[in-house]
């Protein structure tokens, strides 16, 4: 149900959700979900399989339009402020037969970004050649999770929605994107990172989100703070 | 609310008598086909009703994709499901009284092949349905029916066509026709339509009655996945029973 | 003229069409009630 | 707006050069379609009359089976990483991808017309008696009629669960009246008794309503989740 952007309180913080319902058929994946987030903080989402993570990190990116409730993205509607939310998601969204550079310069042209110096200075940012003329299937996972992180901050949106960055990515390379997500987060990015290795994010998150059967049940700042529902890994 | 239908369903049951009474007794015999032509009282009526149910499909799926209301929706279904019934009648008994009348099963008929096209779009809207079970079936099967009625006046036109190409015996014949038949086709297409309403009616709960089990079924299965979850679901304790979205 | 059986052969065929249609949906019908009363008492 | 024109370009290109790098989809279309006229050209042996008046029929349901399997394909790059997401994500107006399906679509079942045509020519040794010219328009507006609705219900058919056999379900009910056009404008044409004239009307018609209907509502099919 998509709601005017009349309709959504303004002042409430960066993202602001009013019980978010989503329910695919028979399964509700997101049951009342209501929460507001500041601009420039490092948000981890932490649950078990199920809980709604990935569903509401969709319905914030404007991907999956909720049955009931409202999501507001810097006062607008999802999809209104597609140029401020830089996505990423367990699939790499990348064409395979297409080397890296390829990828972004046509992802480019969808942002209105001409030129390659963009496109080069974001893959050298997350660690990676640009002239590297291999197509996207040949990488390693972890190169493709890089080049699929570089295509999400390619527009330098304000607000980052990272699903599952750092899965079955060496520890190194994980690192890394945690050292590059800290960096853009002191530059004020707001940074929403889906993920069950939590322990990589200790220190660096300013808050760590539990959800539960579709639900937010705690909000906790550090990572080993008492918290009820699901354990992190 | 409750007691309406009981009445509304004996009062269809009288009116359908009645019809059939007008149509097998008092109607007058066609001079040529003699009394096989009554299939003319069941077929063009029937006919009728299915294009009167289409059209409230296409009213229906405009509504939902403007309003999105889910109330739209069920009507939406229910009155393609029983439009394409009535559809299923007509295309039974054209044949029939074709192969009497000129020996011929199937004649590519201006509105028996209409009504058979439109059988088919209706019928490819059920099915996708029933195929996409994601939560946006209906805003699919909403914009699919828009496409299906701006289909129904080039499939008329490209059949019309063809039809003074190649001309072939015409199904319930054209020109004018004898007021007392008209008048008995005109009593036997009301009884149908009240009994369409009665069905639609029927089905139309039906569809809510599903919905609202799919819709417990959903937090049954996440309550019962015994978690204690410390902040109860506010689903369950504030919102009130407002029906299924 | 055998044309009679025809009439009478597309009278019923209309109701054996509305009458399966509406065995469907009693069926349906009966079945969803069944469920719903499962969901009543919390069983599956 | 400019936007909407570099995009549905870039897409395009974009579309061709990964197609031109593959060739497996044109590869594989040419083979079907090679397949289905032989076959057709074995299970009829007509005599020259005949061949005329059938020869519409066959060659356009040939060309609406190849139509099919290259529609399928339209989407299948997407669907391999969710790259649907980056750009519903992204401002680009979901026009911009739909026209570029589209034409690449159109490009490729063009192409495959244009090769199995002469094939039809030769294994039933056709000769139109009428204007031959007007086959032109007639391949062309209803390649274009079947391609504009078969990736739209290709992008449909996304949603549902067997996707592959959805696409016809979906596209040749409401194409009947385009086929019909066709294949009717196509024997007229061959045996020249008449004009078909009114036959192309319609299709243009048909394409016109068409094309509006499925810009107006592909954002909502794309968006639909």
């Amino acid at each position: 149900m998509t709601v005017s952007a009349s309709e959504i309180p303004a002042a409430a913080g960066i993202i602001s959700v009013r019980n978010l319902i989503k329910q695919f058929g028979r399964f509700a994946a997101l049951r009342g979900v209501t929460a507001d987030f500041d601009a420039g903080k490092f948000h981890a989402i932490l649950g078990d399989n199920g809980a709604g993570k990935t569903t509401l990190l969709r319905a914030l990116a404007g991907l999956a339009d909720p049955t009931r409730g409202t999501v507001a993205i810097l006062g607008k509607n999802p999809r209104e402020a597609c140029r401020e939310i830089g996505y990423m998601a367990h699939p790499s969204l990348l064409y395979d037969e297409m080397s890296g550079m390829e990828n972004l310069r046509y992802f480019a042209r969808l942002y209105d970004i001409a030129g390659d110096a963009r496109c080069q200075q974001v893959i050298r940012s997350v660690g990676l050649d640009p002239e590297l003329s291999r197509p996207i299937g040949q990488y390693s996972q972890g190169m493709r999770q890089r080049m699929s992180l570089a295509r999400a901050i390619l527009h330098d949106p304000k607000i980052l929605l990272l699903d599952e960055p750092f899965s079955n990515v060496d520890v190194h390379s994980a690192q890394e994107m945690v050292g590059l997500l800290k960096h853009m987060r002191d530059a004020g990015k707001t940074i929403f990172v889906v993920t069950h290795q939590a322990a990589l994010l200790e220190g660096v998150a300013d808050e760590f989100i539990w959800m539960q059967a579709g639900q937010i049940v705690d909000r906790t700042p550090q990572l080993s703070a008492e918290h009820s529902g699901a354990g992190a890994q | 609310m409750k007691r309406v239908f009981p009445i509304l369903a004996v009062l269809t049951g009288l009116l359908l008598a009645y019809a059939f009474y007008e149509a097998i007794w008092v109607a007058p015999m066609e001079r040529t086909m003699g009394d096989v032509q009554r299939i003319f009282y069941y077929h063009v009526p029937s006919a009728w009703t299915a294009f009167l149910l289409f059209f409230v499909n296409l009213i229906a799926s405009v509504i939902y994709l403007i309003r999105k209301n889910a109330k739209a929706d069920a009507v939406a279904v229910v009155s393609a499901e029983v439009g394409v019934v009535f559809c299923t009648v007509v295309l039974v008994t054209g044949p029939i009284w074709a192969r009497p009348v000129w020996g011929i099963w199937w004649t590519w008929d201006l509105r028996l092949t209409t009504t058979l096209v439109l059988w088919l779009i209706y019928v490819s809207y059920l099915m996708l349905r029933r195929f996409s079970d994601s939560s946006q079936t209906p805003k699919l099967a909403a914009v699919l029916a828009i496409f299906g009625a701006l289909d129904v006046p080039l499939v008329y036109f490209s059949i019309w066509f063809f039809r003074t190409q190649h001309p072939q015996p015409v199904i319930g014949g054209g020109g004018s026709i004898d007021p007392r038949m008209l008048h008995v086709l005109l009593i036997n297409w009301l009884a149908f339509s009240c009994f369409a309403f009665l069905l639609s009616w029927a089905r139309y709960r039906l569809e809510w009655l599903q919905r609202e089990v799919e819709e417990a079924q959903a937090l049954e299965s996440l309550l019962g996945d015994g978690l204690a979850a410390p902040t109860r679901a506010p689903l369950d304790k504030t919102s009130s029973r407002t029906g299924p979205q | 003229m055998n044309s009679i059986k025809f009439l009478y052969a597309a009278y019923i065929a209309t109701w054996l069409i509305h009458a399966l249609y509406l065995g469907t949906m009693v069926r349906r019908y009966s079945r969803l009630r069944q469920q719903k009363k499962n969901l009543g008492t919390g069983g599956k | 707006m400019s936007s909407l024109r570099s995009i549905t370009l870039a897409t395009l290109a974009k579309d061709i050069r990964l197609e031109w790098r593959s060739k497996d989809a044109i590869n594989s279309m040419l083979f079907f379609s090679l397949l289905v006229v032989v076959i057709f050209s074995f299970s009829f042996d007509p005599n020259a009359e005949e061949s005329r008046q059938i020869a519409g029929g066959l060659i356009w349901v040939a060309f609406l089976f190849a139509a099919v399997v290259a529609l399928n394909q339209t989407w299948a790059r997407e669907l391999r990483n969710q790259v649907l997401d980056a750009y519903r994500v992204s401002p680009a107006p979901a026009n911009a991808l739909f026209t570029a399906k589209v034409l690449g679509n159109f490009f490729l079942v063009s192409l495959l017309e244009a090769l199995m045509a002469p094939l039809f020519m030769i294994f039933y040794n056709l000769r139109a008696l009428g204007p031959a010219w007007q086959l032109i328009p007639v391949a062309l507006l209803g390649t274009w009629a079947l391609v504009v609705n078969g990736t739209f219900f290709a992008a449909m058919s996304l949603r549902t669960r067997s996707r592959e056999i959805m696409l016809p379900l979906l596209l040749f009910p409401i194409s009947i009246p385009a086929v019909q056009s066709m294949v009717e404008a196509t024997r007229i044409i061959l045996s020249g008794d008449g004009a078909a004239r009114f036959w192309i009307v319609l299709l243009l018609t048909y394409d016109v309503v068409f094309t509006t209907a499925c810009l107006a509502l592909f954002e909502t099919v794309l968006q639909a989740e």
